[in-house]
């Protein structure tokens, strides 16, 4: 080998390793000067958002950003975040984690220790937050999970919050839905290598025969690679259940649903709150996905003005309704940004203190408090397509 | 002089094809015994069978009286049984030296977990190869390309560092397969003498392939000559450049290499 | 029994999958003797562009002809095959006389390219998309086993190809120089055949395979997104070598087996099911250690 | 004054280790580096030796190895098993934990050794791609196992295993699997490994059981790959099924042959540049990994041998004339400087 080439070589690797540590300016405290209203204008505060933006899971990273974009409009609109009589500037740091546990622990690292951020909003998977939670922990950094439904996820320390209810609650909501409308038998079929399909169903069984209600038939597949559930909805067709439970991933329910239909199940279905994504609807048929409920996080048909103000403000910006993905990273901003407010000093022990307290918070999802365990106490709603392929409100499932 | 390897009515088959019918010897301690006969006439074949490349259909081969049909190849290399190839086979990455300490490793002590450490024991061990590989390059005079990859070899010392090669297995007997094949007159007349000075100074046994006339004749104690797998003439060198048969063979296969 | 004939139809489904995919693989690696990582994003891009396609046709008439079906088909699989072309002209034809190890890194590269450019363009993006339906859904049920038209069309289109690939690669003289040129290029050369054009021809037609069993495979399964290729070009090349890579009736036999292994191993037990298809594969390679139709070559010594 | 080269050998290396952790702890006590860099290094580390474990199998000994992930997941199970449920910091005193620590890794390693030894044993007849097809399949089929076992998790993976493995300790197990890949590379083992790559049929010829030496060297490299998985553990302290798909067996291929296969220092570089480059690039966005990948392939066109194209760093090769180094007589066979 050329003595050039290596000495190239050896340029390279250093020149990658000074652009990774390119450090990002850390905010420095300007000195707060009365402006011509008063208001004095505080240091800049930033604020991680970790979703996937590659990797199969980037639609739901594109919700996340849309959902915590609203609220960054909205404060530069305004100049910042008025606390007291001081505004903080507020910059958001998007950083993709790939769905990935190793480049979740990167992207933390990332935003605590080089653009030091206040706080962090995501990642949406309750394995990615389990895996980077610790460095948030250790390094005293409040972490809000969005949709990370796992009970797991805020043990892994005082730090770690979330936006969502957890599996336990949501499989019983499921079950008790499913009873309270007259079911008696049920089947499911769950993805043995996800987690969260496998504690919903677990949930779910455990509540539903609670209730009284017989679990007929379990069917289990390997991975969101599999495309082809049709024996295991044959074997469920045999069970002949009233009901089938289906608690996966948003890419995997439109198959399972138009196979099961094609394979004449006529038994109508209910799923989790992963369910609440608007390709469902079509990619599974109108005519197959209608009359199928799910577990949601939020309904754009809730009534309440601020719901509404929100639904209206997401349309308004992207021509869509908003799915529980983005309304969870609104919710989990907004918590940051209410504990900065109600912070008594403006650092990250402040935030996670204030944040331990959050009372009443009124969010499009209803008013949350921030329970003991930091789990958001919340309840959820039962939404069901029509024939149109719209999620319609059926029932609001309080905790 | 005793008989070291005896080869009985050896036969192999490929699908219906016979490719070798019959074949035996009795090859004697120290000869040099020279199988010739036109291209296709399955002088190759009997050597992948005597190195365990190819399975014989029948027949026996028996290593001072150890019979070794069904061993795989390096079990033939390790009652004895030392080849090279026509289309040369080295060890191409590697530097010369290695290649012929590849050739050491049947017979090397040196454990895995020393050799993870590299202990004392394991470099004395490595040092004493060494010393030993360099003492048989020189004989050869390969010395000087000691540490070159042998695959910048030029093609005369790759065909010699084959050999040299199997002669670090410390073989009973030394197959040849075409040594001079594609190799100008001087080279030749290297090789010619290379061979003679294996013979004297490790009094090895030799087996040799070729159907380069003028090359054999003068080296061999015994011919075989092979036709269509079958042996058509068998004797000292005078006897078959007089056998009828042979010239047959060699002008009717249109073979031009009779000196 | 019925239920037998039910799983083994299944079976069929999955596995004419699998070898329209493993078709067009085993051909590019029996001739261009490389693994070519990247295959399954050809099938990717031909269902997407597919989904494109139908749409700009649905725009001016509501619903699609036969015609235009078959059209969408062609442009598509012809579209897919120039991309197989390119990928080979710019990333795999400089490193033909490198180790194999070469060209299968930058197969790799490619791939995630394939997949991750269409995802960071915004007007396709990482979305899935529902694929239209192309074909009539006609169920036919015969003593309790029930087919539908797809699954028929599946079935049918695969052996066909395989057939027509059989023929191409056998019988035609663009086969007997892709033949030469798998067994000795400088010797092809020396025939005065023009290696390169041989082996676009290998990628177009791997890449235009592979673009069909794209749409097939999106008409039973209708869901498209730029990164429905990976897996499942493992899986072709698994089905590949399982009949011994290389051999185009291989490649079939190959697939079915890995489809109708994995669908029965399902059905014993849903929960071990993946796991049971890769064991059956390893016994399968270990008794037959050159896959099902290939046969060990006695190397020349 | 001059170093005696043997010396130089052996402690030169060490001493640029620890000089290289020197350095970065000084860096990060100027706040230049932080612990973001320090886990990327992390992470570069256990890829190293993940690469080297696989260099030992593809790179050296000539086989087609495409399940490695599998290896390294036994070994990070294996690890964690006994510092997270049987032996977990809790329960046992804080000067153990150490003891422990390193305990979990080598039985960590020895698991996934025993199952190389096991899945070694019969598919290493297999040649090229079937080889390569069984090594994908068993790593699947690991990958499912593991996912079904509720002790340890199963889908859900495991939990809080406590994180051990500080900078220090990758460094030292880096320098190590550097240590022992490099002697016996240059050892019998090495020598037969190597034979068996260029040429199988001569080395069957000239004596080398080749199944055999085949099996030591998968078995050695699975130890390796164990070892390191038991370290990534460690470092992330949350596993899971997942992490240890056929995606990880394909990155750690890229990082063998873009650095360079046959070369320690090709593992060495490969893994360094490519774990770094993804983070490198945050500054892209989504663009990110399209970037990667152009990149990927702009390397392999240019330097289709990889980046290091076979050069060995010196402390990484041991040229026979080192034999005669402090030996009774010291002069070395002549022989000219060849390459």
């Amino acid at each position: 080998m050329k003595k050039t080439s290596r000495v190239l070589l050896t340029i390279l690797t250093i020149a990658v390793f000074i652009s990774a540590c390119s450090t990002g300016s850390p905010a420095a405290p300007a000195e707060p000067e009365p402006q011509a209203n008063g208001e004095k204008t505080g240091e800049t505060l930033k604020i991680g958002v970790v979703s996937p933006m590659s990797g199969p899971g980037a639609t739901a990273g594109k919700y996340i950003t849309n959902g915590v974009k609203l609220i960054e409009e909205k404060l530069k609109a305004e100049g910042g975040l008025l606390v007291g009589d001081t505004r903080y500037p507020i910059e958001f740091v998007y950083e993709d984690n790939e769905a990935k546990e190793e480049t979740t622990t990167n992207v933390y690292q990332k935003l605590i220790n080089q653009d030091n951020v206040i706080g962090i909003v995501g990642p949406d998977m309750s394995k990615a937050i389990l895996a980077a939670g610790p460095i948030a922990q250790s390094a005293g950094v409040v972490a809000v999970g969005t949709f990370t439904t796992n009970e797991a996820v805020t043990q892994v320390g005082d730090y770690i919050f979330r936006a969502c209810f957890i599996d336990p609650f949501q499989g019983r909501a499921a079950a008790t839905y499913a009873w309270d409308t007259g079911y008696k038998t049920a089947a499911v079929i769950y993805n043995n290598a996800d987690a969260y399909s496998k504690g919903l169903y677990e949930n779910f069984e455990l509540a539903f025969t609670e209730l009284g209600g017989e679990v007929v038939e379990v069917q289990a597949y390997s991975g969101s690679d599999i495309k082809d559930y049709n024996v295991q909805l044959t074997k469920i067709k045999a069970a002949n259940p009233e009901v089938v439970f289906i608690p996966n991933m948003f890419t995997e329910i439109p198959l399972q649903v138009r196979q099961a239909r094609e394979l004449g199940i006529t038994a109508p279905f209910i799923g989790g709150d992963s369910m609440d994504a608007p390709e469902v609807a079509q990619l599974a048929g109108f005519e197959n996905i209608a009359g199928t409920a799910y577990v949601s996080a939020f309904s754009p048909d809730n009534p309440d003005p601020v719901a509404q103000e929100f639904v209206k403000a997401f349309n308004d910006a992207y021509g869509m309704n908003p799915n529980s993905n983005a309304v969870l990273a609104y919710e989990a901003t907004m918590m940051i940004l209410e504990s900065i407010k109600n912070a008594a000093t403006i650092d990250r022990k402040g935030v996670r203190d204030a944040m331990a307290s959050l009372k009443d918070l009124h969010l499009p999802s209803g008013t949350i408090t921030v329970g003991p365990d930091r789990n958001p106490i919340k309840g959820a709603a039962i939404l069901m397509y029509n024939a149109e392929g719209v999620p319609e409100f059926v029932v609001n499932v309080n905790p | 002089m005793a008989t070291i390897l005896s080869i009985k009515n050896l036969t192999i088959k490929f699908g219906g094809l016979v490719a070798v019918e019959d074949f035996s010897a009795d090859v004697q301690e120290g000869e040099l015994l020279a199988i010739i006969g036109p291209n296709g006439a399955g002088k190759t074949t009997v050597f992948n069978m005597l190195t365990g490349i190819y399975k014989p259909t029948s027949g026996t081969i028996e290593m001072e009286g150890k019979n070794l049909i069904g061993l795989r190849p390096n079990q033939f290399a390790a009652n004895g049984l030392a080849r090279t190839f026509q289309n040369i086979r080295l060890f191409h990455n590697a530097t010369v030296v290695d290649n012929i300490k590849m050739a050491y490793t049947l017979h090397s002590l040196e454990q895995f977990f020393p050799a993870l450490l590299r202990t004392k024991s394991i470099v004395e061990q490595e040092r004493e190869l060494d010393i030993e590989v360099m003492r048989l390059l020189k004989i050869f005079n390969l010395d000087q390309q000691a540490d070159l990859l042998s695959k910048n070899l030029p093609y005369g010392p790759q065909r010699k560092l084959e050999i040299v090669r199997a002669m670090m297995l410390k073989p009973k007997i030394l197959l040849l397969d075409e040594p001079v094949a594609g190799m100008n007159a001087v080279e030749i007349d290297e090789i010619a003498s290379l061979i003679r000075r294996i013979r004297e100074k490790f009094n090895m046994t030799i087996i040799l392939i070729e159907h380069h006339m003028n090359f054999v004749m003068p080296l061999a104690d015994r011919i075989k000559v092979l036709d269509f797998g079958r042996t058509i003439a068998e004797g000292n060198p005078a006897e078959i450049q007089r056998n009828p048969k042979v010239i047959e063979a060699y002008l009717g296969g249109g073979y031009n290499a009779i000196a | 029994m019925t239920t037998f004939f039910q799983l083994l139809i299944y079976g069929l489904q999955l596995g004419s999958v699998y070898a329209l995919l493993a078709l067009g693989y085993t051909m590019v690696y029996g001739i261009v003797g490389m693994i070519n990582f990247a295959h399954g994003d050809f099938l990717m891009i031909g269902a997407l562009s597919t989904v494109f396609l139908a749409m700009a046709f649905m725009s001016t008439s509501g619903t699609l002809s036969a015609l235009q079906v078959i059209a969408i088909i062609l442009i598509a699989m012809i579209g897919t095959g120039l991309v197989g072309v390119i990928v080979e002209a710019v990333a795999y034809k400089p490193l033909r006389d490198r180790p194999r190890m070469t060209a299968l890194i930058t197969a790799v590269g490619v791939s995630m390219f394939l997949q991750n450019f269409p995802r960071a363009l915004p007007f396709i993006g990482p979305n899935p998309r529902p694929f239209p339906r192309l074909f009539p859904l006609i169920q036919y049920n015969i003593g309790g086993v029930t087919i539908t038209s797809t699954q028929l069309i599946m079935l049918f289109l695969s052996l066909l190809l395989m057939f027509i690939l059989y023929y191409v690669v056998n019988k035609t003289p663009l086969g007997a120089q892709m033949r030469a040129v798998s067994m000795d290029k400088d010797a092809a050369l020396l025939m005065g055949i023009n290696i390169n054009v041989i082996i676009s021809m290998t990628f177009f037609i791997g890449a235009a395979l592979a673009s069909s069993s794209g749409i097939f495979y999106a008409s039973i399964y209708p869901q498209v997104d730029v990164y429905m290729g990976g897996w499942l070009g493992t899986k072709s090349f698994i089905a590949a070598v399982l009949g011994g890579i290389g051999d185009i009736r291989g490649a079939m036999l190959g697939g079915f087996i890995l489809g109708i292994s994995e669908i029965f191993a399902t059905s014993i037990n849903s929960n071990f099911g993946y796991m049971i298809g890769f064991i059956v594969l390893i016994l399968i390679l270990l008794f037959k250690p050159a896959g099902l139709l290939g046969k060990f070559s006695i190397e020349k010594v | 004054m001059k170093i005696p080269k043997h010396l130089s050998k052996s402690v030169l290396p060490i001493i640029g280790f620890a000089a290289i952790y020197g350095l970065i702890m000084l860096l990060k006590s100027f706040g230049i580096a932080n612990n973001y860099h320090i886990q990327i290094l992390m992470f570069a580390g256990v890829n190293i030796m993940m690469t080297l474990s696989l260099n030992v199998v593809n790179g050296f000994t000539g086989q087609f190895s495409i399940g490695h992930a599998g290896f390294m997941s036994l070994g990070a199970y294996g690890s964690a098993i006994i510092t997270t449920l049987l032996l977990k910091p809790s329960v046992i005193p804080s000067s153990m934990q150490i003891p422990v620590f390193l305990l979990s890794l080598f039985i960590g390693g020895l698991v996934a050794a025993l199952v190389g030894f096991l899945i070694g044993l019969p598919t290493l007849k297999l040649k090229g791609d079937y080889l390569a097809i069984v090594t994908l399949a068993f790593g699947e089929i690991v990958r499912a196992g593991l996912r079904l076992i509720e002790p340890i998790g199963a889908a859900r993976g495991m939990i809080g295993v406590p994180t051990y493995a500080n900078l220090a300790w990758i460094f030292t197990f880096v320098a190590l699997t550097l240590f022992v890949v490099r002697n016996v590379i240059y050892s019998r083992y090495g020598r037969a490994w190597i034979a068996i790559r260029d040429n199988e049929i001569a080395a069957e010829a000239m004596g080398i059981d080749t199944t055999r030496y085949k099996i030591i060297s998968f078995t050695f490299s699975a130890f390796i790959a164990g070892v390191a998985g038991g370290l990534y553990a460690h470092v992330v302290s949350f596993i899971q099924p997942d992490t240890f798909s056929f995606v990880k067996s394909s990155d750690l291929l890229v990082f063998l042959y873009a650095g360079g296969s046959g070369s320690l220092t090709g593992s060495i570089v490969g893994a360094l540049l490519l774990t770094a480059l993804p983070e490198a690039l945050r500054f892209l966005a989504s663009w990110r990994l399209v970037i990667y990948a152009l990149v990927l392939i702009i390397v392999m066109l240019y330097r289709p041998k990889g980046l290091t194209g076979g050069y060995e760093l010196p402390f990484l090769r041991i040229h026979r004339k080192e034999l005669y180094e402090g030996a009774a007589d010291p002069t070395v066979p002549e022989a000219e400087e060849g390459e």
